[in-house]
C-alpha cells in the first residue's frame, strides 16, 4: 500500500499532457482530418501539446516525443494512432527512455477502431476520433507510475505443428538446451515439404533432406513428439501457459517395428490421403515410408472394430511384437510450458470450385500438389508422370498459374508466394525426365525474386519450355482421348490461343488452414483478412504475436517456401529462446490496490478472484492480495461494493473519467463499449484490420477483462445519458482469466432485472461473447445497436438517468 | 491432410481382393442370427428355407463381399458357418506355370 | 458355397457327441468355439489336456471336447481337477463350469484352489442364473432381476466374481463377453501359457431363460447389452468392476507371476529327498 | 526318483492309524487328501510326514468333499489314492463316494468310527456307521468295506482294502474304530516281495477302439488313464460304454446299475473273508467284527471252560455282506448272539441270514465296547 500513498502524492503534481495524432500514412488520415482532431486536442484540459505527424512509430516520431517530454516537461503522452496491442509497447519504450514512467502513456486507436471502419464518413469518423482522443485525456490526467512485477518463465516450449517450420524451430530450441514438446495432429511429422519431391531452386530432393531433420526430431532428448495430436485449451500468460493436449490414439504401441506385416492382412483399402489419393493405403498403415515416429496407426473411420468389439483380427495375429491393442483410449496430456510456436502451415486451394478448369472432372487436370506425388520416386506411379485417364507419359503438358490466387473472383486476392518457383521447378523436372516433353506455362507475371530463382527461370526457358501470358478462360476436354484444350488469350501476343495438352497441372495456391479461427481464439491471437496470423508488428516484430510468449513460424503466418519457413522458425525459436533465458518477464503493473480503510472484510473479492490471489485475514478483518498470483483481470475491483479495491492503471476513477468523458455531449447517440483485451477488443481490431464498415457511434473503453467492468461503469453511463452500453468479453470458457467473465454475466443479467423492474428498455444493454477472430460479429453488433440508439427516446433516456442517478454519486 | 480426394488411386488394381468360399451347415444352425447381425459387410441375410432344426439358417447375400475377417466363424454357438479364404488366381497362374 | 469341408475346429470336439444340447443363442456354444479356436493356435496337444466340468449347462462341454474328460457333481470340478493336476503336473487341467457350480455350491473350492495358487485353469461362463435347472436366482444374478425364484426381483448382492477371483489370489484374472471373442480367445491362450491359478469369466447370453424374465428374449438382445454396456477397462481395479446394466468392465484384471502349488510341492519333495541322500551317505 | 526312506517293513510297535498309513504306502498308494478329524487325524499327520519321503503327494483339503473329490481325481491321473475320516466327514462324502461308484474310480476311504450322531463323542468308539457304509450314498450300487480288529489287521486291510479297489474298480471302504485306530501294538511287515500288491487293469486297445465303460467277462473294464491319449469321458450321469451321457434311456440305466451292483455280488465269493473260531461243534455262535470281536473270542473261551460250546464267526468283510458264512454257522447252532457297538445295524443282516436261528441282540454305546463278561451273559441265556 506504500505505493499507493506515493502514487497519491505523484496526482499532486499538475498533469502535462503532450498528445499525438498519427495520419499512418493515408491508414488513418486517408478517412479522417487528422489535424483538426490534433487542434481539438489541443482545448482539452491538461493538454500542454498536440501534433499530427505521418508515422509516429517512426524512430523520428518517438524522437520528437522524448525531446517534447524532456522540452515541455510533459509528464502524460497520449498517442492516437493504431492498436495498442500493435504499438503500446514502443511507445511505452519511448517514454520510459524519456524518463517517463511507462505507465503515464495512453493510446487513442483511432484506425483499427475508427478510420478503417469508417472509409466512407470522413466527417463522422474525425469526431469520433476526438471522441477516442478525448476519453485517452481524461484517463491519461489520472494515470499514475507504477513499478512492474517479474514473474518467472517456465523453460519449456510448446511448437504447435510439425512441418518443416514446426521441425526447425523445435531442433533450435532443443539443441539450445530448452524442454520442447511438439504438437502434431497428422500421423507423421514432416508436413507439406514431406510430399514435394523437389525443392528450388537447388533441385534437392525434399524427404532426402528433411527425413534427418524428422528423424533428430524423433530421437531428440529434449523433444517429446506428440503426433496424432490436437492442442485443445490454452490458458495463462507469457511465461506461464497451461496447455492441455489431446492425444489421439494410434492403437498400436511404440513397440511397432513398421515391419509392415500388419499392412499385408488388413483388409481394409481406402485412398492414401498423403499421395492425394493417386494411391491406396490400408485400415492400418504408415502415411510414408520415412514417418516419424514409424509406429503404424490404425484408422478408427475404416477399421471393422467397431465400440470396443474386435470383429477382425488380421492384424493383431500378424503382429508378432504385439503392439496392436485396440484397447487404446484417448488421453489429454496437460504440459506447462513458457513460449508458444505456432508453426501450424497452410492448406492448399480446391480447384474444383473454378468450373472452368473442369478439374475433378476431367482426369488428365491434377493440382500441383498431385504432380508432386506423381514426379516422385516413392509415390504412386514409382516416379513416373503419367496421365491418370490412361497412365500413358503425357508429351504435351500444361502448367496453369495462379489457381486460386491473384483473383477477386476465384480464390484469394494475394500471390501465393511459391507457385511460379514451383512450376519452374517442375517443369525442369520433367525436361530432365522426358526431355522432348512439349511444356506450356500460363501465367500472369513470374514471380522469380528470390536467390537463385531468376538462373532457374532463365534454365526452364532455355530448356524450351513455352511461357504464355494469360491464363486459360477455360479447359476443354476430348470425351474420347482425354486430351485437353486449354483456351485463353495470350496478353503478348493479344491473340487468343487454343493449345493442346494431354496433361495440365493447376499450379494452386496456398490458403489459411481451415481450423486457424481455433488456434486464434484458444491463444487470443489476430489475423488478417487473408486469414493469416498476424504478426505483432510487419517490419519490427515479424515472428512474434501480438500475445505475449507466443511466435509464428512457416506458412500459419503467409504462405512462404520451405528456406523462409526454416529462416522464419529459427527466428521464432531465437525469439521464444530470449524469453526462457531471461527466466523471468515483467508483467504489467495491472494487479489490485486495497484501501484498507473502505475494507469490510466481507470476501466477495475473495469469492470472485480465479487465481485465488486474495486471502482474507480474519483476525486482522482485512484482505491481502498475492501480488504474483493476479492475473490482473481486475474482477475483484468490480466486484468491491465499498471502493475498497480498485485496479491499477484501469482504476475505477480511470475509467470514469473516460465514461464521464465520452458522454459529455450527444451521450444519446452513442453506443458506450467495454471491450477485454484479449477477445473482443482484439475482435474489434480484426474488424478494423479486415475494414468491415460499421455504424460510428460506438466509443470503445478497453479493460484486460470484461469481469473488470463494475456495474456502476454501466449505470454510470446511463445515468449521464448514454443511448446504449455493450459490454463484450471473451466466449464464456475462452476467458483469458480462467472464469472471470462468469462474474460479466451474473452482473449484466443482475442489471437486466434492474431495468426491466424499473421499466427500462434492458435492449439498451447489451452483452456479447466475442473472440479474436470475430470482427464481423462485432461490426453487426455494432449495426444491431445503432438501430436501438436510433429507436431510444428522450423521456427513455432521461427514465434511465433517474433510475441511476445514484451512480453520479462519490468518486 | 485437408486436400479433397479428387482422382481415383492409380495402382487399385495391384490390390489383390480376397476371395472367400463361405461354407454353412446349415442344418447345424440353431438361427441364433449373431452370424448376419455381426457381418461387418452385411455379407449374410436370414433364408426363407426352414432346416432340420425348424429355423431359417442364414444364406450368402454376396460373397465378393466378404472379406474373411472370420467373425462369423468365430462367434457361430454351433460350428455351423466359416469361411476359407480362395487362393487368388494370379498366384494359381503362377502356380500352374 | 460349398458343403463338403468339414468345420476347422471340428478336430476338438467329439463328433458323435455332437451337436450339443444348448439352446439357440446360447453363449455356451461360442465359449466352446473360442476354447477351441485358442487350441487351435496354440496347435495344443490334446493328450495333454484334461477337461473337467461340474453340473449346469455349460457342464457339458467336458464331454464335447476331444480329449480326456470329466464331468464331476455338482460345486467340485475344483477339487477333482485339484487331485488330477497334484497326481500328475505334466497335464493341462482346464475347468469349465457355470457361476452357480463354481461361486455357490463350488465356491470355497474356488477361493481354496485360488488361494493355494494350483495351475488349474478356469473357464467361467456366466448366464446370471441357474438355467439348467429353469432359472433360479444365483449367486451373480444381478439385483432385481427377475428369475423363476426372486419373482419380485432379486434382493441378494451378487458376487463381483473378477474381484472374488483376485482377492482370492489368481494369477491370472480376466473378463469378457461373448461378444469379445476374439479378446476372449487371446485370454484363453494366455491362460494356457501361464503356471498358476487363472481365471476368466465370460459373459453369456441365456435368452431362453435369464433373457426371457429379463426383458431380452433373443440372444441378439443380450449381445446387444454386452455391447451397450462393456468397457474395455484393463488392469482396472476389479473391486470396481461390479456388473450393472449400464456397465459391464471387461478386460485383463490380474497377470501375475507366482510359484504354483505343485511346482512348490515337488520342489519339497525333492529337497527332502536329497538331504536324505546326503545324511545316508 | 530317490526315496528317503523306503516303505517300512519287520516288527514295529505301531498305533492303528499309523500302521494304516505305513501299508498304504506298502499297497502303493502316493495320493492322500484328507480333512482333520477325531480319531483320524494321525494317518493325515503321518502320511503329511511319510508321503513326500517316497515323492508321494499329500494334500490338506478345505473339507471332505473336497477330499473324496481330489482323490477320485489322482486316481483318474493313474496314483492310488486314499482318504480318511470319521463319522461326520464319511457323511460329507457320500455323494462322491456314490461319484466313484459310478465312474468306477478306485480308491479307498477309511473310516474311524467315532460315537454319533452329528458331532457326537469325537474321541469315544462307535460302529454306527456301518450301513451308511453301504447305503450311505443315493441309488443303488455295490461298494466293498472292510473292518480290522488290531492294529496288525488295520495293517493287512487296508494294503487289502487297496487291492480290491483295484482289481474291481471300486471305492473300498475300511471301516475301523477308535480303539483299534488309537491302539498300541506290534506290527509285523513283510518284505515288499512278500506283499501282494494288485494293480489296476489297463486297456490292451488302441484309443481308437477304447471304451472306458466296456468290461471285461469279470464285469470289470479296463481302466485308462487322463494322459494316456486315450481322450476318454467320464461323467457322473448314467452312461454308455464310451462314457457318454444317456440321461433318457432305461436299457442303458438298467445296464449300467446291474453291472455296478453285480460285478461286486458276482465277485463275493473272491472278496469275502471272515474268521470262524471253534464254530464246528458250537451251540452258540457270535457273529461280531471289530474291537468287539476281541471281547467276544475271550467270552467264548470263557464259555468253553464252563461247558458251554460257543464259537465265533468274526467278519472281516463287511460289504458285500458274508451271507453265506453266517447262513451256515445258523444251520449248526441253537443261537446266535450279535454284539455291536450301535443300537442294531448289522445284527439285521446277521437275522435275514440266519432265517429261523434265534438271534440276540447286545446293543451297547459309550466309551466302552462289550466286556467279555456281558458277552459271556448272553451266551448262558441262548445256551
Amino acid at each position: 500500500m506504500a505505493e499507493n500513498k506515493e502514487s497519491q502524492s505523484k496526482q499532486q503534481e499538475e498533469p502535462r499532457i503532450g498528445v499525438y495524432i498519427c495520419h499512418c500514412g493515408l491508414n488513418i488520415a486517408g478517412s479522417l482530418d487528422c489535424a483538426d482532431v490534433a487542434k481539438f486536442a489541443g482545448t482539452l484540459p491538461h493538454v500542454v501539446l498536440a501534433q499530427d505527424n505521418r508515422y509516429t512509430c517512426s524512430d523520428q516520431g518517438q524522437a520528437g516525443i522524448k525531446k517534447d517530454i524532456k522540452e515541455h516537461k510533459l509528464n502524460r503522452v497520449v498517442v492516437a494512432s493504431c492498436s495498442p496491442r500493435l504499438h503500446e509497447p514502443t511507445f511505452r519504450k519511448a517514454c520510459e527512455e524519456a524518463g517517463l514512467n511507462k505507465y503515464l502513456f495512453e493510446m487513442a486507436n483511432i484506425r483499427e477502431h475508427c478510420s478503417w471502419v469508417h472509409l466512407h464518413d470522413r466527417e463522422a469518423a474525425t469526431e469520433k476520433a476526438k471522441d477516442l482522443v478525448k476519453m485517452a485525456v481524461a484517463k491519461a490526467a489520472l494515470l499514475q507510475p507504477a513499478e512492474e512485477a517479474e514473474v518467472p518463465i517456465t523453460r519449456k516450449a510448446l511448437v504447435i505443428g510439425g512441418g518443416v517450420a514446426g521441425i526447425q524451430a523445435a531442433l533450435d530450441l532443443a539443441d539450445t538446451g530448452y524442454r520442447v514438446y511438439v504438437v502434431e495432429k497428422e500421423p507423421s511429422i514432416g508436413g507439406m515439404m514431406a510430399r514435394i519431391d523437389k525443392t528450388f531452386p537447388t533441385m534437392d530432393c525434399s524427404i532426402c533432406i528433411l527425413a534427418p531433420k524428422m528423424s533428430d526430431v524423433g530421437h531428440h532428448p529434449n523433444i517429446e513428439l506428440l503426433t496424432n495430436s490436437e492442442v485443445t485449451e490454452v490458458k495463462g500468460y507469457i511465461g506461464n501457459f497451461h496447455v492441455k493436449v489431446l492425444k489421439k490414439p494410434r492403437y498400436v504401441t511404440k513397440d511397432c517395428s513398421a515391419c509392415g506385416e500388419c499392412v499385408k492382412v488388413c483388409p481394409i483399402v481406402a485412398p492414401n490421403e498423403f499421395d492425394v489419393g493417386l494411391a491406396i493405403r490400408h485400415g492400418i498403415f504408415t502415411p510414408f515410408a520415412q514417418a516419424v515416429p514409424s509406429t503404424y496407426i490404425v484408422d478408427m473411420n475404416l477399421c471393422l472394430n467397431k465400440e470396443g468389439v474386435i470383429v477382425c483380427d488380421k492384424c493383431i495375429r500378424a503382429c508378432e511384437r504385439q503392439a496392436i491393442k485396440f484397447e487404446m483410449k484417448p488421453e489429454t496430456e496437460e504440459i506447462e510450458v513458457g513460449t508458444i510456436i505456432v508453426a501450424t502451415g497452410a492448406d492448399v486451394f480446391d480447384p474444383s470450385v473454378l468450373p472452368n478448369y473442369g478439374y475433378g472432372k476431367f482426369p488428365n487436370v491434377i493440382t500441383s500438389l498431385e504432380f508432386e506425388r506423381l514426379i516422385n520416386a516413392g509415390g504412386p506411379s514409382g516416379g513416373h508422370l503419367i496421365r491418370p485417364s490412361d497412365k500413358q507419359i503425357p508429351k504435351r503438358v500444361a502448367f496453369v498459374q495462379c489457381v486460386g490466387s491473384r483473383s477477386d473472383k476465384a480464390g484469394k486476392l494475394y500471390c501465393s508466394n511459391v507457385c511460379c518457383m514451383n512450376t519452374i521447378k517442375d517443369s525442369l523436372l520433367i525436361k530432365e525426365h522426358w526431355p522432348d516433353t512439349e511444356i506450356y506455362v500460363f501465367y500472369i507475371d513470374i514471380r522469380a525474386y528470390g536467390k537463385g530463382f531468376e538462373d532457374l527461370y532463365k534454365r526452364a526457358r532455355g530448356e524450351g519450355v513455352v511461357f504464355v501470358r494469360g491464363l486459360p478462360a477455360e479447359i476443354k476436354e476430348d470425351k474420347k482421348t482425354h486430351n485437353l484444350w486449354l483456351i485463353g488469350e495470350d496478353t503478348l501476343k493479344n491473340e487468343v490461343y487454343k493449345i493442346k495438352a494431354d496433361m495440365a497441372i493447376l499450379s494452386i495456391g496456398l490458403e489459411a488452414r481451415k481450423d486457424s479461427e481455433m488456434i486464434q481464439r484458444m491463444l487470443t491471437l489476430s489475423r488478417n483478412q487473408d486469414g493469416f496470423f498476424l504478426e505483432a508488428h510487419p517490419k519490427l516484430r515479424p515472428v512474434d504475436a501480438a500475445t505475449g510468449g507466443i511466435f509464428f513460424a512457416g506458412c500459419a503466418e503467409s504462405p512462404k517456401d520451405i528456406k523462409d519457413s526454416v529462416t522464419q522458425a529459427s527466428a521464432a525459436a531465437a525469439r521464444a529462446g530470449i524469453l526462457m533465458a531471461k527466466g523471468k518477464v515483467t508483467v504489467e503493473a495491472i494487479t489490485p490496490v486495497v484501501f484498507p480503510e473502505k475494507c469490510k472484510a466481507c470476501g466477495l473479492c475473495v469469492k470472485v478472484c480465479p487465481y485465488n490471489a486474495i486471502t482474507l485475514n480474519k483476525e486482522k478483518k482485512r484482505i491481502e492480495i498475492i501480488q504474483a498470483a493476479c492475473g490482473g483481470c481486475g474482477t475483484c475491483a468490480a466486484e468491491c461494493a465499498f471502493g475498497a479495491l480498485t485496479q491499477s492503471h484501469f482504476t475505477d476513477d480511470q475509467i470514469i473519467g473516460q465514461i464521464d468523458a465520452v458522454t459529455e455531449h450527444d451521450a444519446d447517440k452513442k453506443i458506450i463499449a467495454f471491450n477485454c483485451n484479449w477477445c473482443s477488443y482484439a475482435g474489434a481490431d480484426f474488424a478494423g484490420v479486415s475494414r468491415m464498415q460499421y455504424p460510428p457511434n460506438v466509443r470503445i473503453i478497453r479493460t484486460m477483462c470484461s469481469g473488470r467492468v463494475a456495474p456502476k461503469f454501466i449505470e454510470r453511463a446511463f445515468a449521464r445519458g448514454a443511448a446504449t452500453v455493450l459490454v463484450s468479453g471473451c466466449h464464456i470458457g475462452d476467458c483469458h482469466y480462467i472464469n472471470a467473465n462468469y462474474q460479466t454475466q451474473k452482473r449484466v443479467e443482475r442489471l437486466w432485472k434492474k431495468m426491466e423492474q424499473s421499466g427500462l428498455n434492458k435492449e439498451r444493454l447489451q452483452l456479447l461473447w466475442c473472440s479474436a477472430a470475430e470482427g464481423e460479429k462485432f461490426a453487426s453488433k455494432i449495426r444491431e445497436m445503432k438501430s436501438t440508439v436510433d429507436k431510444v427516446k428522450p423521456e427513455e433516456i432521461e427514465k434511465a438517468k433517474e433510475v441511476f442517478k445514484k451512480a453520479l454519486e462519490g468518486t | 491432410m485437408p486436400e479433397r480426394i479428387r482422382h481415383a488411386a492409380l495402382d487399385k488394381e495391384t490390390i489383390k481382393q480376397v476371395k472367400t468360399e463361405i461354407h454353412l451347415i446349415k442344418d447345424e444352425c440353431k438361427g441364433c442370427g449373431y452370424c448376419i447381425e455381426y457381418c461387418p459387410r452385411n455379407a449374410l441375410e436370414e433364408s426363407d428355407e426352414i432346416n432340420a432344426r425348424g429355423v431359417h439358417p442364414p444364406k450368402v447375400v454376396d460373397e465378393s463381399k466378404c472379406i474373411n475377417c472370420g467373425f462369423c466363424t468365430a462367434v457361430c454357438p454351433d460350428f455351423a458357418i466359416f469361411v476359407v479364404e480362395k487362393p487368388n488366381e494370379k498366384d494359381e497362374k503362377h502356380a500352374k506355370s | 458355397m460349398v458343403q463338403e469341408m468339414a468345420h476347422p475346429f471340428s478336430k476338438y470336439l467329439r463328433a458323435d457327441m455332437m451337436p450339443h444340447i444348448w439352446c439357440a443363442g446360447c453363449g455356451n456354444g461360442v465359449v466352446l468355439n473360442c476354447f477351441a479356436h485358442a487350441l487351435d493356435e496354440l496347435q495344443f496337444d490334446l493328450d495333454k489336456l484334461v477337461v473337467v466340468s461340474g453340473i449346469g449347462c455349460i457342464g457339458r462341454s467336458a464331454g464335447y471336447i476331444n480329449a480326456d474328460s470329466f464331468h464331476t457333481t455338482h460345486g467340485r470340478a475344483l477339487a477333482f481337477a485339484t487331485g488330477v493336476k497334484l497326481a500328475n503336473p505334466e497335464l493341462e487341467v482346464m475347468v469349465i463350469s457355470g457361476d452357480g457350480d463354481l461361486f455357490a455350491i463350488g465356491g470355497n473350492h474356488f477361493i481354496h484352489a485360488a488361494r493355494r495358487n494350483i495351475g488349474i485353469k478356469v473357464l467361467c461362463a456366466n448366464n446370471l442364473n441357474y438355467g439348467m435347472t429353469g432359472g433360479q436366482q444365483g449367486p451373480t444374478t444381478p439385483l432385481e432381476s427377475i428369475t423363476t425364484t426372486s419373482p419380485y426381483g432379486n434382493i441378494e448382492h451378487p458376487f463381483n466374481l473378477v474381484h472374488l477371483a483376485a482377492a482370492s489370489g489368481a494369477t491370472y484374472v480376466a473378463r469378457w463377453t461373448t461378444l469379445h471373442v476374439r479378446r476372449l480367445t487371446q485370454s484363453i491362450k494366455r491362460m494356457l501359457e501361464k503356471k498358476g491359478f487363472c481365471f476368466i469369466e465370460v459373459l453369456s447370453p441365456c435368452p431362453e431363460i435369464y433373457g426371457r424374465y429379463n426383458k431380452m428374449r433373443s440372444g441378439l438382445e443380450m449381445m446387444g447389452w454386452f455391447r451397450k454396456a462393456s468397457v474395455i477397462d484393463s488392469f482396472s481395479d476389479p473391486s470396481k468392476a461390479e456388473i450393472t446394466p449400464e456397465r459391464i468392465a471387461v478386460g485383463e484384471f490380474v497377470d501375475v507371476e507366482k510359484l504354483s502349488y505343485e511346482r512348490m510341492l515337488h520342489e519339497k519333495i525333492s529337497k527332502i529327498n536329497e538331504e536324505a541322500m546326503e545324511k545316508v551317505s | 526318483m530317490l526315496k528317503a526312506k523306503n516303505i517300512l517293513t519287520g516288527a514295529h510297535f505301531l498305533n492303528g492309524d499309523v500302521a494304516c498309513a505305513e501299508a498304504a504306502l506298502v499297497a502303493g498308494c502316493r495320493f492322500f487328501a484328507g480333512y482333520p478329524i477325531t480319531p483320524a487325524t494321525e494317518i493325515a499327520e503321518t502320511l503329511s510326514e511319510r508321503m513326500p519321503q517316497l515323492g508321494g503327494i499329500y494334500i490338506q483339503m478345505e473339507d471332505e468333499i473336497a477330499s473324496i473329490a481330489a482323490v477320485i481325481g489322482a486316481s483318474y491321473s493313474g496314483l492310488k489314492a486314499m482318504t480318511a475320516t470319521s463319522g461326520p466327514g464319511f457323511s460329507l462324502m457320500q455323494e462322491n463316494i456314490g461319484l466313484a461308484v459310478m465312474t468306477e474310480a478306485p480308491c479307498v476311504i477309511v473310516d474311524v468310527m467315532r460315537a454319533g450322531p452329528s458331532t457326537g463323542q469325537p474321541t469315544m468308539p462307535g460302529q454306527q456307521d456301518v450301513m451308511q457304509a453301504k447305503w450311505g450314498s443315493h441309488g443303488d450300487y455295490g461298494i466293498i468295506a472292510l473292518t480290522p480288529s488290531s492294529v496288525q489287521e488295520m495293517f493287512d486291510l487296508t494294503v487289502e482294502a487297496f487291492n480290491l479297489s483295484e482289481t474291481y474298480r471300486v471305492p473300498t471302504l475300511l471301516m475301523a474304530d477308535e480303539i483299534v485306530g488309537h491302539m498300541w501294538e506290534k506290527v509285523v511287515i513283510p518284505p515288499m516281495e512278500k506283499v501282494k500288491i494288485v494293480n489296476r487293469k489297463k486297456p490292451n486297445v488302441s484309443p481308437g477302439e477304447y471304451k472306458p465303460f466296456l468290461p471285461d467277462d469279470d464285469l470289470v473294464p479296463p481302466m485308462a488313464c487322463f494322459g494316456e491319449g486315450y481322450h476318454f469321458h467320464a461323467t457322473g450321469l448314467t452312461h454308455n460304454e464310451n462314457g457318454y451321457p444317456r440321461t433318457s434311456s432305461s436299457d442303458d440305466q438298467t445296464r449300467l446299475v446291474n453291472r455296478l451292483c453285480q460285478k461286486i455280488q458276482k465277485n463275493a465269493d473272491k472278496i469275502v473273508r471272515v474268521e470262524e473260531v471253534m464254530l464246528d461243534d458250537a451251540d452258540v455262535a457270535v457273529v461280531a467284527y471289530g474291537i468287539v470281536a476281541r471281547a467276544a473270542l475271550s467270552a467264548i473261551r470263557r464259555a468253553r471252560e464252563r461247558g458251554i460250546k460257543a464259537g465265533l464267526l468274526r467278519l472281516i468283510t463287511l460289504w458285500p455282506f458274508p451271507e453265506e458264512h453266517v447262513a451256515k454257522v445258523a444251520q449248526h447252532v441253537r443261537a446266535i448272539a450279535v454284539p455291536e457297538m450301535n443300537c442294531g445295524q448289522l445284527v439285521r443282516e446277521v437275522e435275514r441270514a440266519a432265517k429261523e436261528t434265534p438271534v440276540t441282540f447286545l446293543p451297547k454305546l459309550g466309551e466302552e465296547p462289550h466286556t467279555p463278561t456281558e458277552i459271556l451273559d448272553a451266551i448262558r441265556k441262548a445256551a
